[in-house]
């Protein structure tokens, strides 16, 4: 039963997805959540399924080459593992009366399984009035009719939930920062940007923005800060332990939280967040929920594992050097979950510890293996 | 007590001031004194003179008017701001012009001043013998006015070129300590001598002060330090430390096969020279900005580093940046080895990297970003709102410093202390 | 985060704007790469095991190129193939792939862009790359500079990306560069001065007008041009009217800002971001590999975007292993930097390998070490062989033992037997019939090749059948352009230059360059400065490069010479001493020897000083002359024979040089016994101790008093005391024969090699004196 | 007082210690086969001894099936009689076995499966029987679990790591030899006395091919610094995130925190146990006669019990006498008699510890990897939830 392959057209579009990725030509996590959903809403909407395995299966099947074509950026396996949670939940409510399985067989595993933490099954949308009737053989595409506007609205979630990312997390950014307060952060996250700025309606701050070599992004963020009022000083990343005796906090913003509550952030985020441990300075981590992956650090202390080329770092005219030396130009961090206080994600503040639970209620387990 | 002494002590006690008002938390308390003047301009004009004016102590002045500023936004706000993250850094010794030269400075004087000013001679050791090789001159060149003699005079001489160099780029511990040993030998100097052999004694004394406290003192450093390097080792270095470089020549000289991790960071860049030295020697190098240590501190088997000036409790104030990386290497149990000469002990205590310090100048003036980016991008200037800071140094606590290694030994950095005296040097 | 990207991003294109089309020359029109290119396009050769091609359509797709004319001449129907069965045929790939056949007549770049005008494919501004390019440059951001400039000056027909880089970087080719002179605000290119690496160029001359029209100028010999040009229509025009330009920049950029009737204007693009070179020459191949392996081409890298279809995994130390762990590492291997391993391949115990790249399927056999070097898909590497900064094409079969010395080039194919020993920038391809069979590439040059391979094959494979193990299906290719310019130069395009273009690690292996042999007419690009410097369109600098390098020649030889000598000293006494520590096989020790001596070329004598002394000085002085007799034995017996390895056996000169190294050394009191050790070791022979004997020198004539007098004097009577014993009891006469015998062969093959190493260093010093003397040389 | 017999039962038997790790539970087996006769009819210890036999099945999952089996025969009529048979069951198991955490876990789990079952069918009989299907059909999956686990622990484990494990765990064994197949492992094992199961460990693994050295308890800060992480088996994951396991598990995490190396635990799920301990002393395993103190051999009792203060000074003694002895025992197996600790002494030291969640980095089960508060959400899930 492998789903008829879909149209050119949007397979043309995962293909050039796929190759942006993999060129690195789509950039920062939230532009590829982005560009991911759109191309899966393609996908859904050409899509021709008569069951929901089918359905599932097409959809991970994009998303296999999608995270193939860059697996170093996780939000794209996010965003397809949430499409594929809303798929199930909106199927689950749908077919309330015909497939009423969990119940029925019980038995020990089972039991055992309802450790798992998720979400208690969604409040029964009373108007489940549409019924589905799967691999119906003399009309194959009522499946497909019945289910896909519940799809497309529940993609038009996911994506409004993208747009309004940055609002939703700088909802409480005038609670966590306050007047006189010296906040310092690293390179430039646009999270982080827009959290200190709306801020900087309520209080008046100081910033100290580290630079964070070799990208440098830093300089970027301070321009920006301080044009939005924000009084700011640019300081290069060797001075972040002599300044953070007098920071009140540390905000910074991630590449990817992990499930164990730690995360991938730019490089300079595990010295900053181990300079304020030393301090007990509060470390405040920024991060919209679909930055939430279901992974674990498996490259144990060394880094996310994606470098960039050496060029920024040791110019590559410098040829003799070139030649001889080895250069290390890590993109990521990985900052452990005992750095970091806080969360602050699009819905509500949390510790690292309960990442986990909430990544379990945010993704069905089968699907962390796309 | 001589003008230089002074001239320290104030700074010092002017420091003390400025952190203890940064130090007490409730805003509106830092509020008050913050606002300074409203007058105070939030143009961009050139950073450097600016700072420096406001350096000489604007922060007592703060006046009253910080709420009032604080209620009305906008402009005055601003300024509060401002002044506020200025009186953070305001008591940092900053970067001025050299100032035109008061009294009758020696040339050679006014020319390392400049040499000093644009940091064409840096580091700790380098600045003390260029400083002391140029008193030999003056000294040479200074003759006693009638009726005065060599002893009183000579000290009040010599503190006007000091002023004059101070002015340039703050003075440097092993600068001052060199210069107070001069001075004590100076008026030690008995007073029947014939004035020329007068100054050849002295310049014979400062000589042997750089042989004894400096060259001998490396070579003795490097000797042991050296047997802390085994084959195989993994060795890190941050930015470049005259003496950890022998050190590392050397054991590769003595045929140890180890490789080096050069990590390094702006604003000086000075791992890059470091590095071209290394691979010279053919020492298999990697190198890498400080960001990106905690990728590689896994694989460090022994951290090594030098100081600017170490204070009694054994605090490391060194290079910005080296901080970080001890941090980094105590968290994962590597050993972190200062190597340091005895004549860079400071007395007294220091807390934390504020109570003294000093700003690089502004721009690119290490031209330290690699090519691939427009230089423009990345070399902001200061203003509205916008400062760019660029502190020298900061202080390595003694919790994250495994072992000193001097040339009287090597020490753990609490029982620095025991040393000074062990050296007989009066303080 | 990633800058690179950063660059990408914004240019997403495949919207409004016309179509931005490339023209890429597939063929090199050279043949550098023989053998390994002998039925192999080079385009076609795998770099970090994708070929070449495919890194050139990733670098133009990387810059949003969307049609693509494929140039192809030589195996033609390879490349098509290839990309019809490449992942860029496919409709998603976004590029429109045309593969253009031409004739086989084009030999030059320049016909090619002939055959672009008469099909008259060009619509508007295009980018003209060769088969051979990686590169993550954003030339779209060229092509909008090209354009806009196009709007405001017609005549700037042409737009040449470089690279800064320093002079001595790896990646900057030191065959052919050249020195660009550039109009600082308008980056326009003023003048070109093709250098080529031989004969050395120390002068380059610029035309007083360029002076004079611009006051602002930049003069830069540090530029890696990356064979990257944005070229505007006109172009293939101008080739089609100016008939006898046959190389792009020696030729066209050449007479385009010469000539005074064209009145075009060239001008230049210095790439800051971004990655751009080309692979010209197996030296740069070797560079190019360790750059993209050390990522200086991100994100075109194997764990990120590689054009081949396996996807890497990237390891601590930029390891790569592809991602489907179905690479077998045995435990105690040991993998070092930079390495780049294929799917399925094994390496077996204590095997090394380091800053190399191993193809698909490949297996290193127990001990053996690789190191710098290429292997090509389903390379079998036996136990225990060595290979060293070579290349190595696939299927390779390397029989146990076997050294292959660096700068060696193994074609597909080709079984070493066990034990095999190939001397540096030795080319092996596998035996063919003598008859070429046409259809796969018949051109008559081909041919010719085949011929001369096969006559220079007789001597060439009697002379060196030594190094090629049993049952090794084998062809060693001649070592040097046949002599008496027999007409070959096809097949080794321009000797000398091609030596600065070989792969190889040190600075002195395209050091032995022969001055004697004229520049060759040949029709590759690679010395066609020679060539052209008689008919180039302007005189003035023709003459420069052959009359002021002879001068600069002389002078560098004394110069060099002592640097040399005391440099192989060290070298010599290294190596040894690594011997001796690590108890290497003899002849490997022998072998390393010759290399080395080759690659600073001293006489024989001296490597004869060097091991003796070696041997003499590594004895241990024991107490009580037994437990010393053992200790002599242990040691001559061991290493003993390496004097004769190292061939040209001269007893007399052995003896000779051990009395003056022990007259000299605290091993004095044991010359005798080393002496008889060495005896006994067939080392040296009775006659030969009794002409020693008979020579003045030997008694210590000519020295002037002093202790070595002495000691040579007790020496010398030590040695009369052994021939008074020698007349006594007789000595057998054949064994001594025999070793003679033994020691002519390895001589000859020394005299082979010995020969082509005249007049090194002079090459070599020049190579360091041209960057500064074409800098001062402009300022006159 | 059954712990107290079972304490002093102990000594005799050095068998019993075993208990303590569910790797050597058929070692008990053999052990203690006296009292047996003591029960007539249905002996579900019996029984639980008997399924303990083999070597794949461990407490917890003995348990359940021992109850299984009770349930077979228990003649209860309604739900309520066949839960308090059940409890009463289970209280006795805890009562006869030496160290009960791991069979309480298996029991309470299948009791509290067996009251949540719905019953909804007619004749209870029918129940009856669904119920012993269910149990069995569980051991049989249960089996599924350690390759499970093993599968999940394999992206952990580096090409070319180094790895510190204790003692001996059925568990990790699987996983190590499954990793052993695609990476390059070698690995440290702890000797752990006083059962030397690091022995067991070190062989198989060497059988295996794995690069193995055994290493002293005593030894294992010295190691740790070598070491990639540490994995470890369990006995139970407990409540709190935490976990319990043969002693020693306790200060190799403790190391291990100090040195930042991750700390990893595997459990198959029925290792679950709804248990909090606040600490060492309040685990189910303690008992007063663990660490206390010997009575001074030369000296008559009654004075002694007069002043207790006696009892410290002699401890020094003991202490010394214990450490001198584990580090000969592990220097040279056959230590000399009087060196090595007496079955006495071995009997007042505990055989489980528990090791705080915060020590612990991950725990990889059958149900996914968790983190230590996963646990304990898990946990509440399951029995609260």
């Amino acid at each position: 039963m492998a789903p008829e392959s879909h149209s050119s057209g949007s397979q043309r579009a995962v293909e050039t997805l796929a190759a942006k990725l993999r060129r690195r030509q789509v950039l920062g996590s939230r532009e590829t959540a982005l560009e991911t959903v759109l191309v899966l809403r393609q996908v859904v909407s050409k899509a021709r399924f008569t069951n929901i395995h089918q359905l599932v299966e097409i959809i991970r099947g994009v998303g296999r080459k999608l995270v193939e074509a860059q697996p170093k950026e996780h939000t794209v396996g996010n965003t397809v593992r949430k499409l594929l949670h809303h798929v199930r939940e909106e199927y689950n409510n749908a077919s309330k009366g015909t497939a009423a399985s969990a119940a029925n067989v019980f038995s020990i595993s089972k039991f055992v399984l309802q450790g798992q933490p998720r979400k208690q099954v969604t409040a029964q949308k009373a108007e489940s009035a549409l019924v589905l009737r799967e691999d119906d053989p003399d009309d194959p595409d009522s499946f497909a009719r019945t289910l896909k506007p519940v799809l497309m609205e529940a993609i038009q979630v996911i994506l409004d939930e993208l747009e309004t990312v940055y609002e939703n997390i700088s909802k409480s950014a005038k609670d966590h920062i306050h007047s006189d307060e010296i906040i310092l952060t690293i390179g430039k996250s646009h999270t982080v940007e827009t959290f200190l700025k709306s801020a900087a309606h309520y209080h008046n701050f100081t910033v100290i923005v580290a630079e964070s070599g070799p990208s440098y992004g830093g300089h970027d963020m301070a321009q920006s800060l301080s044009s939005a009022g924000v009084s700011t000083f640019l300081v290069p990343d060797s001075s972040i332990y002599a300044l953070m005796s007098r920071v009140n906090k540390v905000i910074i913003g991630a590449h990817a939280v992990l499930a164990n509550g730690g995360m991938y952030a730019i490089t300079g985020s595990l010295l900053a967040a181990t300079a304020a441990r030393a301090h007990s300075t509060p470390v405040v981590v920024c991060a919209g929920q679909f930055k939430l992956t279901p992974l674990w650090n498996l490259y144990h202390e060394y880094g996310a594992l994606d470098f960039a080329d050496p060029s920024s770092v040791l110019g590559f005219e410098e040829g003799d050097l070139v030649d001889k030396v080895d250069v290390v130009n890590p993109f990521y961090d990985y900052v452990r979950p005992d750095l970091v206080d806080v969360y602050i994600t699009n819905d509500g503040d949390h510790p690292p510890p309960s990442i986990y639970r909430i990544i379990k209620e945010s993704y069905d387990d089968e699907d962390n293996e796309l | 007590m001589t003008k230089a002494e002074r001239r320290e002590l104030q700074e010092r006690q002017r420091a003390a001031k400025a952190t203890g008002k940064t130090a007490a938390p409730p805003p509106p308390v830092n509020a008050k004194p913050g606002a300074s003047r409203p007058s105070q301009p939030p143009t961009p004009a050139s950073p450097a003179p600016k700072r420096g004016s406001q350096a000489r102590g604007t922060a007592p002045a703060g006046a009253t008017t910080g709420k009032g500023a604080k209620d009305a936004k906008s402009v005055a706000e601003d300024a509060v701001v401002r002044s506020r993250g200025l009186r953070i850094f305001s008591h940092f010794a900053l970067q001025r012009t050299v100032a035109h030269a008061k009294g009758d400075v020696h040339p050679a004087i006014v020319h390392l001043g400049l040499m000093f000013a644009e940091f064409k001679v840096s580091g700790a050791n380098a600045r003390c013998i260029a400083t002391l090789s140029v008193f030999k001159q003056v000294i040479q060149d200074y003759t006693t006015p009638t009726h005065n003699t060599l002893t009183r005079h000579l000290n009040t001489h010599l503190s006007v070129q000091i002023s004059h160099l101070v002015s340039a780029r703050p003075m440097a511990v092993t600068m001052g300590s060199a210069i107070r040993q001069l001075k004590l030998e100076i008026s030690g100097s008995d007073i029947d001598l014939p004035e020329q052999d007068a100054k050849d004694a002295l310049c014979h004394k400062i000589d042997n002060y750089i042989r004894d406290r400096i060259i001998i003192a490396d070579q003795v450093i490097q000797e042991t330090a050296t047997k802390k390097i085994h084959d195989g080792d993994v060795i890190l270095t941050y930015a470049r430390s005259s003496v950890v470089e022998n050190v590392l020549l050397e054991a590769w000289e003595e045929g140890t096969r180890f490789s080096v991790y050069v990590v390094d960071s702006r604003p000086m860049l000075e791992g890059k020279r470091l590095l071209s030295v290394l691979v010279a020697a053919s020492i298999p190098c990697t190198y890498l900005l400080l960001p990106a240590l905690g990728s590689v501190i896994t694989e460090i088997s022994t951290v090594f580093v030098g100081a600017h000036s170490i204070h009694s409790n054994g605090a490391v104030y060194s290079r910005a940046g080296t901080a970080l990386v001890a941090m980094m290497a105590k968290q994962h149990s590597v050993p972190v080895v200062v190597c340091c000469e005895t004549y860079k002990f400071s007395e007294g205590v220091q807390l934390d990297s504020f109570t003294k310090n000093e700003l690089a100048p502004n721009g690119d003036l290490f031209s330290s970003f690699p090519l691939t980016r427009p230089r423009g991008s990345l070399t902001l200037q200061n203003q509205t709102n916008l400062e760019i800071l660029n502190p020298l140094y900061d202080l390595t606590p003694p919790s994250s410093i495994t072992a000193v290694v001097t040339e009287v030994g090597v020490i753990p950095p609490d029982s620095i202390s025991s040393i000074p005296l062990a050296l007989g040097r009066q303080v | 985060m990633a800058p690179k990207a950063a660059a990408g991003k914004e240019k997403l294109v495949d919207d409004d704007e016309e179509v931005l089309q490339a023209v890429i020359l597939a063929d090199s029109f050279n043949k550098r790469f023989k053998p390994l290119t002998a039925d192999k396009p080079r385009c076609l050769l795998p770099i970090c095991n994708a070929p070449l091609l495919d890194w050139t359509l990733e670098s133009l797709a990387l810059a949003g190129v969307q049609e693509v004319f494929v140039i192809c001449r030589s195996h033609a129907d390879q490349i098509k193939a290839a990309l019809q069965n490449s992942k860029w045929s496919r409709p998603a790939s976004g590029l429109k792939i045309v593969p253009i056949l031409t004739a086989r007549e084009t030999l030059s770049p320049g016909d090619a862009m002939r055959d672009i005008y008469t099909h008259g494919i060009i619509a508007g501004d295009f980018v003209l790359v060769y088969g051979d390019l990686v590169s993550n440059v954003r030339i779209d951001e060229v092509v909008r500079v090209h354009k806009a400039r196009r709007r405001t000056n017609k005549d700037a027909i042409m737009t040449i990306v470089v690279k800064e880089a320093g002079t001595t970087h790896r990646t900057r080719s030191r065959g052919e560069s050249a020195v660009f002179v550039l109009d600082r605000d308008t980056a326009e290119c003023l003048h070109y001065e093709p250098v080529s690496g031989y004969p050395p160029k120390t002068l380059a001359r610029i035309p007083r007008e360029v002076l004079d029209e611009h006051p602002d100028i930049e003069i830069r010999n540090d530029l890696i041009d990356c064979g990257i040009d944005v070229c505007s229509v006109e172009v293939p025009s101008l080739f089609q009217d100016n008939f006898d330009y046959a190389d792009i920049r020696r030729d066209f950029v050449h007479g385009v800002l010469t000539s005074d009737l064209l009145m075009k204007n060239i001008h230049c693009y210095v790439a800051r971001e971004g990655y751009a070179a080309r692979v010209q020459d197996t030296r740069s191949y070797d560079a190019i590999s360790k750059d993209i392996l050390s990522r200086w081409t991100f994100p075109l890298v194997p764990d990120d975007n590689h054009p081949g279809d396996v996807a890497y995994e990237h390891l601590r130390g930029n390891k790569y292993l592809p991602k489907d762990n179905s690479v077998v590492l045995s435990r105690t291997c040991k993998v070092g930097r930079n390495t780049l391993i294929g799917p399925a391949s094994q390496i077996f115990a204590d095997a090394q390998v380091a800053a190399s790249t191993l193809g698909a399927r490949c297996t290193v056999g127990a001990r053996a070490v690789v190191r710098d070097s290429y292997l090509g898909d389903d390379v079998v590497v036996g136990a225990g062989c060595v290979i060293e900064n070579s290349i190595v094409g696939a299927g390779v079969h390397v029989g146990a033992g076997t050294r292959i010395a660096r700068g060696a080039l193994v074609a597909d194919g080709v079984r070493l037997g066990a034990g095999s020993r190939l001397l540096p920038f030795e080319r092996v391809s596998r035996r063919r019939p003598v008859k070429e069979d046409g259809e796969e590439d018949g051109a008559e040059e081909e041919e010719s090749d085949d011929d001369s391979e096969i006559e220079e094959a007789e001597e060439n494979q009697t002379q060196l059948s030594s190094l090629l193990g049993p049952d090794s299906d084998a062809f060693v290719w001649p070592r040097k352009s046949g002599k008496g310019g027999n007409e070959d130069e096809d097949e080794l395009e321009n000797f000398n230059n091609a030596r600065l273009m070989r792969l190889g690690k040190f600075r002195d292996d395209f050091a032995d360059l022969d001055l004697s042999d004229p520049g060759s007419v040949t029709s590759s690009s690679g010395d066609s400065d020679e060539s052209s410097d008689d008919d180039s369109v302007i005189q003035n600098f023709s003459p420069s490069s052959s009359t002021t390098s002879l001068p600069f020649a002389a002078a560098a030889i004394s110069a060099g010479e002592h640097a040399k000598e005391s440099e192989f000293r060290s070298e010599v006494r290294q190596s040894l001493e690594r011997a001796f520590a690590e108890g290497h096989a003899l002849d490997n020790a022998a072998v390393e020897l010759k290399t080395l001596r080759m690659a600073s070329n001293v006489p024989l004598a001296r490597v004869r000083e060097a091991v003796v002394e070696r041997v003499v000085e590594s004895i241990a002085l024991v107490d009580g002359a037994g437990p010393q007799r053992v200790e002599i034995k242990r040691w001559v017996d061991r290493w003993g024979p390496l004097v004769r390895l190292i061939g040209g056996v001269d007893g007399v000169e052995t003896v000779s040089i051990l009395q003056a190294h022990c007259a000299g050394s605290s091993r004095l009191p044991l010359f005798g016994q080393i002496l008889a050790a060495f005896y006994q070791n067939d080392i040296v022979e009775e006659d030969d101790i009794r002409a020693w004997h008979a020579q003045p020198a030997a008694k210590g004539a000519g020295l002037k008093e002093g202790p070595q007098l002495e000691n040579m004097q007790k020496t010398w009577l030590v040695g009369a005391r052994m021939i008074h014993q020698f007349n006594e009891q007789e000595s057998s006469e054949e064994e001594s024969s025999e070793a003679e015998e033994s020691g002519e062969g390895s001589e000859e093959a020394e005299d082979a090699s010995e020969d082509e190493d005249e007049d090194k260093e002079d090459e070599e010093d020049e190579e360091d004196e041209d960057d500064e003397d074409d800098e001062d040389g402009d300022k006159e | 007082m059954a712990v107290s017999t079972s304490d002093i039962a102990s000594p005799a038997q050095p068998g019993a210690f075993t208990t303590s790790s569910s790797s050597s539970r058929s070692i008990l087996t053999h052990s203690i086969p006296e009292d047996e006769e003591a029960f007539s009819g249905f002996d579900i210890y019996d029984s639980y001894r008997r399924i303990l036999c083999d070597p794949q099945i461990s407490a917890p999952l003995a348990a359940i099936l021992s109850l299984t089996e009770l349930v077979e025969q228990s003649d209860a009529g309604t739900m309520f009689e066949l839960v308090k048979a059940l409890n009463d069951g289970a209280e006795a198991l805890k009562k006869r076995v030496h160290n009960p955490i791991g069979l309480n876990a298996g029991s309470e789990l299948f009791i509290a499966f067996v009251t949540l079952f719905p019953h909804e069918s007619a004749s209870f009989s029918e129940l009856r029987t669904e119920l012993v299907r269910q149990g069995q059909t569980y051991a049989t999956e249960a089996l599924q679990f350690r390759p499970k686990i093993a599968d999940l622990a394999l992206d952990f484990i580096k090409d070319d790591s180094v790895i510190l494990t204790h003692s001996y765990s059925r568990v990790v064994m699987q996983a190590l030899l499954h990793a052993h197949q695609r990476k390059r492992i070698s690995v440290y094992v702890t000797e752990a006395r006083p059962r030397g199961l690091g022995i067991k460990t070190y062989e198989s693994l060497t059988a295996a091919g794995i690069p193995c050295t055994v290493v002293l308890d005593s030894a294992v800060a010295y190691v740790m610094d070598q070491v990639d992480f540490v994995l470890v088996g369990s006995e139970a994951v407990v409540e709190s995130g935490g976990l319990i396991n043969a002693v020693g598990s306790n200060q190799m995490a403790i190391i291990a925190k100090a040195e930042n190396k991750p700390f990893y635990a595997l459990a198959e799920s029925y290792k679950f146990h709804r248990l909090f301990p606040l600490s060492q002393y309040d685990l189910p395993t303690h008992t007063p006669g663990i660490l206390s103190f010997t009575q001074p051999p030369l000296r008559p009792a009654p004075e002694l019990v007069a002043r207790p203060s006696v009892s410290p000074e002699t401890q020094p003694v003991l202490k010394s006498s214990i450490s001198a002895s584990s580090a000969m025992a592990g220097l040279l197996p056959p230590a000399p008699v009087q060196r090595t600790m007496t079955a006495e002494q071995i009997s007042r030291n505990p055989d489980v510890d528990y090791t705080r969640p915060d020590l612990i980095s991950l725990v990889f089960s059958d149900v996914g990897i968790l983190t230590p508060e996963g646990v304990s959400q898990y946990l509440v899930g399951m029995f609260a939830g």
